[in-house]
């Protein structure tokens, strides 16, 4: 017993320890690093993005000398302060879409833990077969450049200067904006129910936003509460107009009575710039077969915005607001340089979208306040 | 064993009165009357919120001022009506002196309520007894009706009191 | 009779000494509460019970919580000691008790096993251990490092009822296991299967000529099924908290539960670290350990704690705790391999000593002193920095001034600094920095703990931010404190603007306008007052009555002993037998 | 047991109290105006004096008049003399109402309105004394109107339980008019701001530079011919083949402008807020 003892935990030990390495998925990432498949090549490229180890991710690009290691990093890290600085990959699933033996492409979808939320991209990659093992071959890029120039801008900015907590009463302070719903629609969607429709800033100054919705019993009790949190563009200038969508998930319409709507508005000081174009917007649809609104923005100002959020109202043939849909942009809008963007149309709205409109919203390191 | 049957049993004595609610915790009744208000008619909402929170305006004075603590004020009173609180609290707690209010209700009639819709003046009729005491003796105590003044301006959730003035009894 | 002082036990005197001398200046400094994850967390509760003794209700987390979830014993003795001294200082001095306790208890409970010579090396050692150094100073887990040593103090006594049927045993035992319970229940859970069963196992190998094994258990099971009442009792309030609200969120990631093989920097924190030189020492420990019918229970006791202490690296703690697995963290498990190896330890110590002497001293107390400093080195190389020395007093003065404290306030990228934020701010969180307490729905029903370090937990830390700040209104969460400009794009798209910057920008307020004043959040997991006159009196009760029985009834003085040199002539060794008289 | 112990106790105090000393004081006093209140009896007694601002407690001699001080009694209400001697308690009740009225304050709304509305902006004026109590005697209280341009109008209004009000329609040109009440040597004054109404007649016009579309608006005006404000919002909407393209600019200068590419055929529409313009239509580029 005593010298049988001894062995039997050191080598019960070591059987544990084996179990708990073959569990943790040690061989199966071991077996990936041979790159012997596409889907292995680029599982492997994926997870070194993923452990940010950008020197090893370079090297194993089948063309490694046509895309330099900046532009790859910044192709799939970020750069200038755009969402994908703020983003983590959090995971990846690959699928073979094409093998001749030689070339194959596989499909990746990305997902990304960002600080606005869950960010999920897909793209099509091309991987090589090179002696025993395949490489990814990653799309060479070039970057739109600016030329120099000095683009004008006539700063219009609104400050408020609020009354003193030690002031009299009946001085005066300035009156909140003037706002007004332009439309409200409920639809019930198969998880949730949706409020959505326009607001607008009918006053002369820029107005803080928000508009909440409480759903009402017939007996008049509430049964929930919610707000347009990002889906609406909070600060609004004079007589701009926003879509704003409300999501109550869990609850069917045929639960409630009514809805309240709040609109609540604040005087808040602002700025007119930067101005964002959105060109060639079209209804189409996607690589993955759903339909998409797709178009480009533009930055008309001189300073870098870091990152876009798109917002747009789909109306039908009567000019009612039948969705609202919207997405964060990845990239940061350079000036004057077009960004493609993309959000999606649910199927069964698609085809009854008759109109559309598109408004941006923007985040500026610079500017947060 | 005895002793800890007696230990047991006092707590539970104990943990019974802890256990009761206060006999203040209710509101006092207030009844609003809004017919004859004017210029700007009252909302459907601020016609329930205004005596919701006159109610506990009330409750709230009735604690401050029998336990002399002022930072309870800042919930429903703001502007002259809380100053003149606190410093009659001040007062209180300097001369040692309380003031107990039994509450009995309040009979409330919108006067005025002004066109922007960021004051209301109201007349309450109000029953209440009042008890004073110095050091926890009551030096006096009467049972009256008495007539308020009051003013109330919207704050941020709720109507806060801005101004409280009895005024003698009249009979419109 | 031994007359060389290398050959002479270590009075326990001098142990308490060395334990005063060694941690004393360093909680003097009260390192954990700028080093360590948990140490605010502790004071946080313990300002509660300052200013609401009776009252476990909370309000300044999660929009309220309550503390009947947490054993209170420990951060109601801070509370007793912060009208004295201060909540920092109180903090430092019951850590420094639990310290000193520690050092007494590991003597106590080795002498069931060893001598009394090696007893005293293994309570020596234990004021250097890694694991202690590392759950004081790097960990902040004081309830555990106060409720091990009134266990470790309470097993003599369930030896002596279990074995002899000392009924001064029996009360003793029974009143410091509530202690112990009070401070912290998971310690005594595990400590029940890990320490006792290798006591009980003990008591029936010593038992008297003629006793049956069957007595030794129900005397055992007795004394368990006494202490469980009693806990059930004095505890009556958590078990209330926990039944109607089990811990059923999504698990929450710890790297304590991940393979350590696969990442130095966890093998390093939670293996390296802890154990020192004690690794050294395993091969030892398990031969010795085997050698001896008296030592295999303390052995498999080791063993099975040592498995557990290594998390996920072996499959043992998952098989065994089921989905328990993913709430537990298993640091723990280290300081009670470490306690558990310790008799075997000063026995192999006292082996050393013999036959080496002065070289044997000399590379002990190195062995000993280097895990130590290894594990206060640690504390700056480790890649795991806390915040709990990030400065607050802008954010705490931004709170109680101007009404702000109408509202609720959330952090982002404050860490661990939080609790530290809430003990001294009048304003509440929505947030809070203790997990089982979370029962906003905003929180459980995704898989990341604090809100404050959410980016830490992916999209499951930033969906949960996100729900809360879409909820905003209804939490009367106005104010939101920035010290990670990760978290500044989602605030300012959900309609929060910046209004102040403290320290060079370093931390940011941010506001929403539309945000009414907070108003009370109605919960089912009020205690009732009952309750919290249970909890304000019975634990603290427990503790005072282990005072004044230790006062009031001293045990008896160690008349003999036996002791078999190591290593031992022939047979089976002997090396401490009835040494208790 | 208890509430009979205190309703014994207050009767058995009640049956003293007919028989010990008695207070006497006016019915109505002016805030800030000392007085005397009377007691009979004899020997030194506490008075306490609460009102509902203040309360103070002192020693005082029975028998002659007991004098308050005019800092006692500065707020308007109800106030309660008591005073003890040995155990023996009488009080007496008076109000004080407010003095002569010295103060306002002015509540003005809204602090922007747009021209030409009728019975949009309205002034309340509460009137107090100096030790801020509200004056509920009438008062007569003068509203003053100076618009930016043109004579002062003035209109006096009587003040019901201290307060009075008017109603006014704003002018049709914008600009900032002031608002003021005076009533004895108190007066306010407040500044409205008259703002355009919305664009009418929203026309847009387009131009080829350096082979780039620009799109501008002519001066946007409301209908009484008044600039709508910079800043507000002009979304411009493109259609060709390409797609559709959309730009909210800002009115600066009193007109908006953008560049648009163009390729083919294009219609180009404008609006701000709910007001729609003219359409027009384009071909590529130059």
């Amino acid at each position: 017993m005593k010298h049988f003892l001894p062995f039997l935990i050191t080598i019960a030990t070591v059987v544990l320890v084996l179990l708990g390495w073959v569990q943790s998925g040690v061989v199966a990432r071991e077996r990936m690093r041979s790159s012997r498949t596409p889907d292995e090549a680029a599982r492997l490229l994926l997870s070194q993005v993923q452990a940010r180890k950008w020197d090893f991710a370079h090297t194993l690009l089948a063309n490694t000398g046509e895309v330099e290691k900046a532009a790859f990093v910044r192709d799939v890290a970020g750069s200038n302060g755009s969402l994908l600085t703020y983003a983590s990959l959090e995971k990846f699933d690959v699928w073979p879409l094409h093998n001749n033996g030689r070339e194959a492409t596989v499909r990746v979808k990305l997902h990304y833990s960002t600080a606005v939320g869950p960010l999920d991209d897909v793209r099509d990659l091309q991987v090589e077969h090179q002696g025993e093992t395949w490489r990814v071959r990653w799309p060479t890029t070039t970057i739109a450049k600016v030329a120099p120039q000095v683009i004008p801008v006539n700063y219009l900015r609104w400050d408020v200067i609020n009354r003193n907590a030690e002031d009299d009463w009946g001085v005066q302070n300035v009156d909140s904006p003037q706002v007004r719903i332009l439309s409200m629609n409920a639809l019930q969607r198969p998880d949730r129910i949706v409020i959505l429709g326009e607001i607008v800033n009918e006053d002369t100054i820029p107005a803080y936003i928000n508009v909440g919705a409480t759903l009402l019993r017939p007996d008049g009790s509430p049964i929930a509460q919610e707000t347009s949190f990002d889906k609406i563009s909070h600060v609004l200038l004079p007589k701009q107009v926003s879509p704003y969508r409300i999501d109550f998930p869990g609850i069917k319409l045929d639960q409630v009575k009514s809805v309240r709507m709040d609109a609540k508005a604040m005087l808040v000081p602002a700025s007119a710039d930067p101005v964002i174009e959105v060109n060639r917007q079209k209804l189409e649809t996607d690589a993955l077969g759903k339909k998409v609104l797709r178009g480009d923005l533009v930055n008309q100002s001189g300073q870098i915005v870091n990152i876009p959020h798109v917002l747009a109202a789909y109306y039908d043939a009567n000019g009612k607001v039948i969705w609202v849909s919207d997405g964060y942009v990845d990239q940061e809008l350079q000036p004057q340089i077009p960004v493609a963007f993309a959000v999606d149309v649910p199927d069964d709205v698609a085809p009854k979208v008759h109109n559309y409109h598109v408004v941006v919203n923007h985040y500026d390191i610079n500017n947060a306040s | 064993m005895r002793i800890a049957l007696y230990i047991f049993t006092a707590l539970c004595l104990f943990a019974s009165l802890w256990s009761q609610e206060p006999a203040d915790a209710s509101l006092p009744k207030v009844v609003l009357a809004a017919e004859n208000v004017g210029p700007r008619q009252i909302e459907e909402l601020t016609s329930k919120s205004v005596p919701r929170d006159y109610a506990y305006a009330w409750k709230t004075m009735a604690r401050a001022l029998a336990e002399n603590r002022s930072d309870l004020l800042d919930a429903y009173f703001t502007g002259f009506a809380k100053d003149n609180l606190a410093r009659r609290i001040a007062d209180q707690k300097r001369t040692g002196i309380n003031t107990r209010y039994i509450d009995h209700g309040h009979k409330l009639e919108a006067i005025f309520y002004s066109p922007a819709g960021d004051a209301m003046q109201l007349r309450d009729r109000a029953r209440v007894e009042i008890q004073l005491l110095d050091g926890g003796n009551v030096i006096h105590r009467e049972q009256v009706n008495l007539q308020y003044l009051v003013l109330m301006t919207p704050g941020a959730d709720r109507w806060l009191v801005r101004d409280l003035e009895t005024t003698p009894e009249v009979h419109p | 009779m031994e007359t060389g002082y290398l050959r002479r036990p270590i009075p326990l005197a001098a142990i308490v000494l060395l334990a005063l001398v060694v941690h004393g200046p360093l909680l003097t400094m009260q390192l954990p509460l700028t080093t360590s994850y948990d140490a605010n967390l502790h004071i946080f509760f313990a300002s509660h019970y300052a200013h609401h003794w009776f009252d476990p209700w909370n309000e300044k987390w999660f929009a309220g919580f309550s503390q009947t979830t947490y054993p209170p014993l420990g951060h109601q003795w801070i509370a007793i000691f912060s009208y004295i001294v201060g909540l920092r200082e109180a903090y430092a001095l019951v850590q420094l008790i639990a310290v000193v306790l520690l050092a007494i208890g590991v003597y106590r409970f080795s002498r069931l096993w060893v001598s009394e010579r090696a007893s005293s090396y293994a309570a020596a050692f234990s004021v250097f251990l890694g694991a202690v150094a590392f759950l004081v100073y790097s960990a902040g887990q004081l309830s555990t490092m106060l409720s091990a040593p009134l266990y470790l103090l309470a097993l003599p006594y369930f030896y002596d009822w279990s074995r002899s049927a000392d009924g001064k045993g029996l009360l003793k035992g029974l009143v410091l296991i509530w202690a112990a319970a009070s401070v912290h229940h998971v310690t005594l859970i595990f400590g029940s299967v890990l320490f006792a069963l290798p006591v009980v196992w003990l008591a029936c190998i010593d038992r008297h000529e003629g006793r049956s094994v069957a007595a030794v258990l129900t005397r055992a099971i007795m004394f368990a099924v006494v202490a469980g009442i009693g806990v059930g009792v004095i505890l009556l309030p958590y078990w209330i908290a926990i039944i109607r609200h089990p811990i059923e969120q999504i698990p929450i990631p710890h790297a304590s539960r991940s393979n350590l093989l696969l990442n130095l920097n966890y093998l390093t924190n939670y293996f390296f670290v802890p154990y020192g030189a004690l690794i050294l020492a395993l091969p030892f420990v398990i031969w010795i350990g085997s050698a001896n019918r008296r030592l295999r229970p303390l052995l498999f006791g080791f063993w099975v704690a040592f498995l557990f202490g290594l998390g996920g690296t072996t499959p043992v703690p998952k098989w065994i705790f089921g989905r328990a697995f993913e709430i537990l963290t298993f640091e723990r498990f280290t300081l009670s391999a470490a306690l558990l190896a310790l008799p075997i330890v000063g026995l192999l110590a006292e082996s050393l000593l013999d036959r080496y002497r002065a070289v044997a001293a000399v590379g002990l107390s190195a062995a000993a002193a280097a895990t130590m400093a290894i594990a206060m080195g640690w504390l700056a190389w480790s890649p795991f920095h806390t915040l709990s020395g990030l400065n607050v007093d802008s954010v705490v003065e931004f709170l109680n001034r101007n009404g702000h404290d109408r509202y609720r306030y959330l952090t982002l990228g404050f860490g661990n600094a939080l609790p530290k934020v809430s003990t001294y701010a009048n304003a509440n969180s929505v947030d809070g920095e203790y997990n089982s307490a979370r029962l906003l729905p905003e929180m459980t029903h995704y898989g990341s703990a604090q809100l404050t370090s959410a980016k830490f937990f992916g999209t499951a830390g930033m969906e949960s931010v996100r729900a809360m700040l879409k909820h905003a209104n209804n939490y009367g969460l106005k104010y939101v404190f920035v010290h990670d400009p990760y978290y500044e794009p989602m605030l300012a798209f959900a309609g929060w603007r910046k209004i102040e910057t403290y320290d060079s920008g370093t931390v940011t307020v941010w506001s929403k306008e539309d945000v009414p004043p907070a108003r009370p959040i109605q919960s089912d997991a009020m205690p009732a007052p009952w309750e919290g006159l249970l909890w304000g009196t019975l634990p603290l009760g427990s503790s005072i009555l282990a005072i004044l029985l230790a006062l009031l009834l001293p045990d008896r003085v160690r008349a003999t002993e036996r002791v078999v040199e190591f290593p031992a002539p022939a047979g089976e060794r002997v090396y401490a037998r009835e040494a208790r008289g | 047991m208890p509430r009979l112990i205190t309703f014994l106790s207050l009767a058995l105090l009640l049956a003293i109290r007919a028989h010990g000393v008695e207070l006497r004081g006016p019915a109505q006093v002016k805030a800030g105006s000392a007085f005397s209140l009377s007691s009979n009896g004899s020997g030194e007694a506490t008075l306490y004096l609460v009102g509902p601002a203040s309360v103070s407690k002192r020693k005082v001699q029975l028998g002659s008049g007991i004098p308050v001080e005019a800092g006692e009694i500065e707020h308007a209400g109800r106030y309660v003399a008591i005073v003890c001697s040995g155990g023996d308690c009488s009080s007496a009740n008076f109000y004080v109402f407010a003095s002569d009225a010295s103060k306002l304050s002015l509540l003005v709304h809204p602090s922007r309105v747009r021209v030409a509305t009728p019975n949009a902006i309205s002034a309340v004026a509460f009137v107090f004394d100096k030790f801020h109590n509200l004056v509920l005697t009438p008062s007569d209280v003068e509203f003053r109107v100076t618009p930016q341009q043109g004579p002062a109008l003035t209109h006096s209004q009587p003040s019901s339980n201290g307060v009075a009000w008017v109603r006014m329609t704003s002018a049709t040109k914008e600009g900032p008019t002031k608002i003021g009440a005076a009533v004895a040597d108190a007066s306010e004054l407040r500044v409205v701001r008259q703002v355009a109404s919305d664009a009418c007649n929203l026309r847009i016009k387009s131009e080829w530079v350096s082979g780039k579309l620009f799109v501008q608006t002519d001066p946007v005006r409301d209908c009484g011919g008044n600039n709508v404000p910079d800043g507000t919002v002009v979304s411009f909407t493109k259609t060709d083949e390409a797609g559709k393209t959309t730009v909210d600019a800002p009115i600066k200068r009193g007109i908006a402008r953008v560049e648009m590419p163009v390729s083919g055929e294009a219609r180009i529409d404008v609006a701000s807020g709910v007001v729609t313009g003219n359409e027009l239509n384009v071909a590529g580029a130059r």
